[in-house]
């Protein structure tokens, strides 16, 4: 195929449909089918951006600004082929966790298909408002996926998430009617220069609002108090697929804005402001994570501390050096990798465990290392990326983070990352210190199918991995 | 890539194959287990003695990865990872040995072996790292792969020790990391080299490599157990012998020892760090170690605690070794790194047998047990011969070199230091032994698991391994002058590292 | 000025009374209804900033319609699992502590 | 606590509302005019009607996402809905409503004339979209119109759930929308919703015929799945 990127979009959607004709619980194997071609497709795409350069695609061979036009340079590339390798073992888990846990299924499959429709729409798209349609499918998706779980408190959760994502949404389209009604276009190509050239109070509001939008859908500090109760309430494969994939794609949002279209408007307090609620977020986050009693709000809580993260790398990016600012955002992407495949593992674990004790509560884990010693490994591996400790990728993210911010001098970043990987190992800890404890009285372990714990480690081992094989993401990156 | 390039990758392959394999592998496949461990052991010491000789003929053994646009793992078997290549090697062997004997019918076995094959390729991995980044990398592995193994037993003592030895071994691995990438920073790349590679800054950033002296030693001195750093290794004592093994003499403390010998030698250089003014005030918390562990050693009743607190002191010598401005002290403190490695490994061993045979964990309890168990004690008095520095053992000879280095920098006052702690060793050492062999047997053992066949006082790969590390005590200073002792490599580094060539 | 601007600012001002109802406002059908408020605000500002200089603008008024039925699909959503809440809980309002009130525990 | 939060967030609101109204009473006339490149294109569209033009074809894609998220909207409320008994499983029963002010019988006979007229109607308003302000979503929204009607008038029982048949109708006319997409892609030289040249005006009705089916189906699911609670209990209507 000449041009993959339309079709990581029809791909999903036709897989999706197709599921849904079939009813409900049913599509898994088309789910796996299509997304094993989507991966195949991604990675293409990869390709073609690593030897030829960005790419642009006209839909319905218009052009900007009239038409809509999709472009992918190196970022998307990235976030592109993350999605579907996330995807892809997780909805092998999901068939297998369904299988023993059917009652939660109900439209899994189509819901999961246009949410990655919408996945790959928004990180293909290169129209302001046409990224306020993906962004709508794509928290709409999601909240129809946390409230299948049924319960009062997952379909809570699920409306507080709707409203804030309608929310989010809502600022950022009055941000789009305002950039629209500014420069009479929506097409980033279109409007890039002419923000360079002049930019009214208009646009200045418009950008505050859209990125405003964003830190909600993104669950930025002190906007993460949805997450929590949404991401941990959740059946498993859903939790893993909103906190490793979904958060990212309003943060990706953000990054192109700011990198590209709006960097004219940029301002370093909006930088080191943006910088203070990231380390909020971290010690925030990681101090609620190792007070939680259940499994999932930990590993909930733990998100909310791993996308500050994201955001230490807007200080370093903007009115430093060049050298500092490469190895920051490079930091940046490869956080924002390392902890979408970390987190699916660990949620994907817990799920597992959940499904074998069939409860979850962190101090009664008493037996998992030696019933699930696997599913543990795969925890404990996660973890490492999370506390960003050698050889994982997290490690390899930190590291560079940590050159950013001394090579522009702002050591006071540094403590915040070093202090919030030493959070994280204590949270992390507190699960495996009661996963060593001998098995409680009247604990019973039923069995669970190995594909759900291979699945998982096989995420764990890829974000481990990535600690060595990080040139490749980082040359796709570079891309431009 | 060529034979040269391979061979510091094999040589972590060939304990980490093992390890993966052991994994998934099921508890009763004893014998399947058993033989990838020593097999995986056996191929490492064959590499190594390739390499030892490849060293000395002055072939270069380096393989390099790129992690980052300008940032490597290098691997890089020069004389000074040799030397701790092969101590680790050899002694991981030998505790593989002993803990197939210890852990006999004990559940997990499977994870066990797996994380303790783990942390032997950390290990290896810190000895042959070429640069300060791939020193970070696998020193930090090593702290996660210890962490399963000191909690190995699943009770609230072990996992609360655990859990101290994370808090302090990442909190440290914190503290080193600022200082690597602060490093990196200035420098760009810090690979280790002979005499240092920070000595071309100029004198306005004297100030900032001062700073970063003390993060990198501070990082380090907690897996060193430098006093006040060494709170965990005294705790970290409720895990199984074979662990105290690979965490008092193989593994974890030596790594912390051998990392600020790198530091001192192949990224700040000698001189430079003399010229900083950096070399006394760390010979001044390494005397404060060595004395401040030995007192603590006085008045501790648990055997294993109190080897621990001995440990501290003992590595301490090596930092002052290294502290010490000149040769000789060079060569002291680095031929320690092994000799006390064989030393201690002896005393844990014997401590392990004692518990495993008899049931006896404290100092009060092993009255008469030297007729019981003669072998055991025999070696166990060799150990703490060596220990107090008594001739013809391996601490003598470290010992003496210290002396004469301590004279050779002008600081006659660790000389003191060093007797001190002698006399404070014997007081420590010698009532053990008086009660091991002189006072009465008690009426009944207090918990006696292995009963006496004959001559056989204990489980034969328990008591194998502690005579092969005592004969080794006695070899090291009776062949000292040989061109295969470990003296005889502590001279070719000192050689190295003071550009004598 | 031309009347369209007229438009764009009580949209603005319409928006804004929607966010504040939509965060203040604890029922949640009055949530909803707030939503709808906001949404109908952004119409009009799209709209009546595409059409300010008095040319009709198909562009923007496509738009509108796009938007129109984002915000029907997100009400319909919402009424449902605002139903399914009350049929659940025997209330109309989010469970917990309500919005704004970052970092509050979330009950179990 | 509360009451500070509030006033922050009015707060908050008053200044967003003042910077706003300021900033557009400032704004500079836009440079590019979308809506004469329309006009120019028009001819192009297949459609002469600008604003069908816009969704159906310039930004035909945008319209394709947007039915998508109509859709899932559905799905969602599907995963609420068919839970069956559960409804209603806490016990809460909403309060009766009030009985409708004028004679039931009254209301029947004017939906019975009144449906035929909608879908009539409707499809008027489908073909009329190509070349004035009409389309898709508002014959759709008629037809949806038309189902809400007879529920109200208790011709139509409201709906627990999507069986196959309504499943396949609901889907159908996206799907189709979909798969012309996927055709107009893989076609040689063509991009997505790129209409070979003299087929646009063919297919855009083609598509909007399905969607106006589909969407139908879509919107009155949308009040008769939600209508389903308040008449689930003992009520006759079922």
């Amino acid at each position: 195929m000449r041009d993959p990127a339309p079709w990581l979009i029809l791909f999903p959607l036709i897989w999706a449909s197709l599921a849904f004709l079939r009813g409900q619980g049913r599509g898994g194997r088309l789910a796996v089918a299509g997304l094993t071609i989507q991966l195949v497709l991604a990675a293409l795409l990869a390709e073609q951006i690593a030897s030829d350069g960005a790419r642009s695609y006209t839909v319905g061979g218009w052009g900007a600004p009239l038409g809509i036009d999709l472009y992918a340079d190196g970022l998307a590339g990235v976030l592109l082929l993350l999605t579907q390798i996330v995807a892809l073992p997780l909805v092998v888990y999901a068939r297998a966790y369904f299988a023993i846990h059917p009652d939660g299924i109900s439209y899994f499959w189509p819901l999961t298909g246009y949410l990655l429709a919408a996945m790959n729409a928004l990180f293909l798209s290169a129209d302001i408002f046409n990224i306020y349609v993906t962004l709508e499918l794509l928290g709409l998706t999601a909240v129809g996926l946390v409230a299948a779980g049924g319960g009062a408190g997952p379909v809570g959760a699920a409306l507080r998430y709707l409203l804030v994502t309608l929310l989010g949404s809502g600022a950022f389209l009055l941000g789009v009617a305002l950039v629209y009604g500014t420069y009479g276009s929506m097409s980033l190509q279109v409007l890039t220069p002419l923000i360079n050239a002049d930019a009214p109070a208009a646009v200045f509001i418009a950008a505050g609002l859209m990125l405003v939008g964003l830190l909600l859908k993104t669950a930025l500090f002190p906007f993460h108090f949805w997450l929590p109760p949404a991401h941990g309430g959740a059946p498993a494969p859903v939790s893993a697929l909103l906190s490793a994939l979904v958060v990212k794609a309003s943060f990706y949002l953000i990054l192109r804005l700011w990198l590209h279209a709006f960097a004219p408007l940029v301002t370093t307090v909006a930088a080191q402001l943006l910088g203070f609620l990231g380390m909020a977020a971290i010690l925030w986050g990681s101090v609620m994570a190792i007070r939680q009693t259940r499994l999932k709000m930990l590993i909930a809580y733990s998100t909310v501390a791993q996308v500050g993260y994201l955001f230490l790398l807007f200080p370093l990016i903007t009115d430093t050096n060049p050298a500092a600012a490469a190895s920051a955002l490079q930091g940046g992407v490869m956080q924002l990798v390392a902890h979408a495949l970390a987190k699916a593992a660990m949620f994907a674990a817990a799920g597992t465990i959940i499904l074998s004790i069939g409860r979850d509560d962190i101090t009664r884990l008493g037996g998992v290392s030696t019933r699930l010693p696997l599913t543990l490994f795969t925890f404990a591996l996660a973890g490492l990326t999370l506390a960003g400790l050698p050889p994982s990728g997290g490690f390899i993210a930190k590291w560079l983070l940590i050159t950013g911010a001394s090579g522009s001098d702002q050591w006071g970043w540094v403590v915040v990352m070093i202090s919030g990987g030493l959070l994280s190992a204590a949270y992390v800890c507190r699960v495996l210190r009661q996963a060593f404890l001998s098995i409680e009285a009247g604990t019973k372990f039923s069995p669970v199918s190995r594909v759900l714990e291979w699945s998982a480690f096989l995420l764990a081992s890829m974000s481990l991995l990535l600690g060595l094989r990080s040139t490749e993401v980082l040359g796709l990156l570079e891309s431009e | 890539m060529t034979l040269n390039e391979s061979l510091p990758l094999l040589m972590l392959a060939s304990s980490l194959v093992p390890g993966v394999v052991i994994f998934f592998l099921a508890e009763t496949r004893f014998a399947l287990r058993t033989t990838l461990n020593v097999a995986g052991a056996i191929l490492k010491l064959l590499l190594i003695g390739y390499m030892l000789w490849g060293v000395v003929e002055g072939q270069s053994y380096v393989f390099r990865h790129t992690v980052l646009p300008g940032l490597e793992l290098v691997l890089e078997a020069d004389a000074l990872a040799m030397l701790f290549v092969t101590l680790s090697a050899a002694l991981w062997l030998l505790t593989t040995l002993y803990a197939v004997g210890y852990l006999e019918r004990s559940p997990h076995r499977s994870r066990f072996f797996g994380f303790f094959s783990l942390c032997v390729t950390a290990t290896i991995g810190v000895a042959l790292a070429g640069n300060l980044f791939t020193f970070f990398f696998f020193y930090e592995l090593l702290t996660l792969s210890t962490y399963p193994l000191i909690v190995h037993r699943g009770t609230e003592a072990a996992i609360r020790a655990g859990n101290i030895y994370l808090a302090y071994a990442l909190t440290g691995g914190a503290v080193l990391l600022t200082g690597v990438v602060w490093l990196y920073g200035l420098l760009g790349e810090v690979e280790f080299a002979y005499g240092g590679v920070v000595a071309a800054m100029g004198p306005e950033y004297h100030g900032q490599l001062r700073i970063i002296f003390l993060l990198l030693i501070a990082g380090l001195g907690v897996k060193a157990a430098l006093v006040p750093l060494h709170g965990w290794l005294p705790q970290a004592m409720v895990a199984p012998a074979p662990v105290s093994a690979l965490l008092h003499a193989v593994a974890v403390v030596k790594a912390g020892a051998f990392g600020i010998v790198r530091v001192v030698y192949e990224v700040y250089g000698v001189e430079f760090a003399q010229s900083l003014d950096l070399l006394t005030p760390l010979a001044v918390v390494a005397a404060v170690t060595i004395i401040w562990g030995s007192l603590r050693a006085l008045w501790q009743d648990d055997l294993k605690r109190r080897l621990a607190y001995s440990t501290v002191s003992q590595v301490a010598y090596i930092i002052l070794g290294v502290a010490l401005f000149g040769p000789l002290g060079t060569i002291g403190g680095v031929v320690h790194l092994v000799h006390q490695g064989i030393m201690k490994i002896t005393l844990f061993f014997c401590a392990g047998n004692y518990a495993e045979t008899l049931g006896i964990h404290k100092v009060t309890e092993i009255n008469g047990a030297g007729r019981r168990m003669p072998w055991t004690s025999v070696a166990f008095s060799v150990g703490a011969f060596g220990m107090i520095g008594l001739p013809l053992t391996a601490g003598y000879v470290s010992k003496s070199y210290l002396t004469q280095g301590a004279e050779m920098a002008g600081m006659a006052w660790a000389g003191w230091v060093l007797t001190a702690s002698g006399l404070l060793n014997a007081l420590y050492f010698l009532p053990i032994l008086y009660r091991l062999w002189f006072k009465s047997q008690p009426q009944a053992w207090p918990n006696e698991h292995i009963l006496a066949r004959g001559r056989k006082e204990t489980a034969l790969l328990l008591l194998i391994p502690p005579l092969v590390t005592a004969a080794a005590t006695i070899a090291a200073a009776v062949f000292a002058d040989t061109n295969w002792s470990p003296l005889f490599w502590a001279k070719i580094v000192a050689t190295k590292e003071y550009l004598l060539e | 000025m031309t009347s369209a601007l007229i438009y764009a600012l009580t949209g603005a001002a319409l928006f804004l009374i929607g966010v504040a109802g939509l965060i203040l406002q604890p029922h949640l059908l009055r949530k909803i209804i707030g939503f709808n408020i906001m949404a109908s605000g952004i119409f009009l500002v799209l709209v009546g900033l595409g059409q300010r200089e008095g040319s009709v603008d198909p562009v923007s008024q496509a738009m509108v319609l796009t938007g129109i039925v984002v915000s029907v699909a997100a009400t319909a959503l919402a009424l449902a699992l605002a139903r399914r809440l009350l049929d659940l809980t025997g209330k109309m309002r989010l469970p917990g502590s309500g919005e704004g009130m970052p970092g509050k525990k979330p009950d179990a | 606590m509360k009451g500070v939060l509030d006033l922050l967030v009015i707060v908050l609101c008053l200044v967003l509302g003042a910077a706003l109204w300021w900033a557009m009473l400032d704004l500079p006339s836009s440079r590019i005019h979308l809506a004469e490149q329309v006009a120019a294109k028009l001819d192009a569209s297949g459609v002469t009607h600008p604003v069908t033009a816009v969704l159906l074809n310039f930004r035909g894609y945008d319209t394709l996402i947007e039915v998508m998220v109509l859709f899932v909207a559905l799905i969602g409320m599907l995963t609420q809905a068919e839970k069956g008994s559960q409804w209603l499983s806490a016990g809460y029963r909403p309060p009766p409503l009030p009985a409708p002010p004028f004679h039931l019988e009254v209301l029947q006979w004017l939906a019975r004339v009144l449906v035929p007229l909608m879908i009539l109607t409707a499809g008027y308003l489908l073909w009329a979209g190509a070349h004035r302000a009409g389309g898709a979503f508002q014959a759709a929204a008629l037809l949806a119109g038309a189902g809400v009607l007879l529920n109200l008038a208790g011709l139509l029982p409201a709906w627990t759930t999507f069986r196959a048949g309504m499943r396949a109708g609901s889907i159908t006319g996206l799907l189709f929308f979909v798969l012309a997409a996927a055709a107009t892609a893989a076609a040689p030289h063509g991009h997505l919703l790129q209409y070979p040249a003299g087929w646009a005006g063919m297919l855009i009705l083609l598509i909007e015929t399905g969607l106006t089916l589909s969407l139908g189906l879509i919107l009155a699911g949308f009040f008769l799945l939600l209508s389903a609670e308040a008449s689930d209990g003992s009520d006759t209507e079922e």
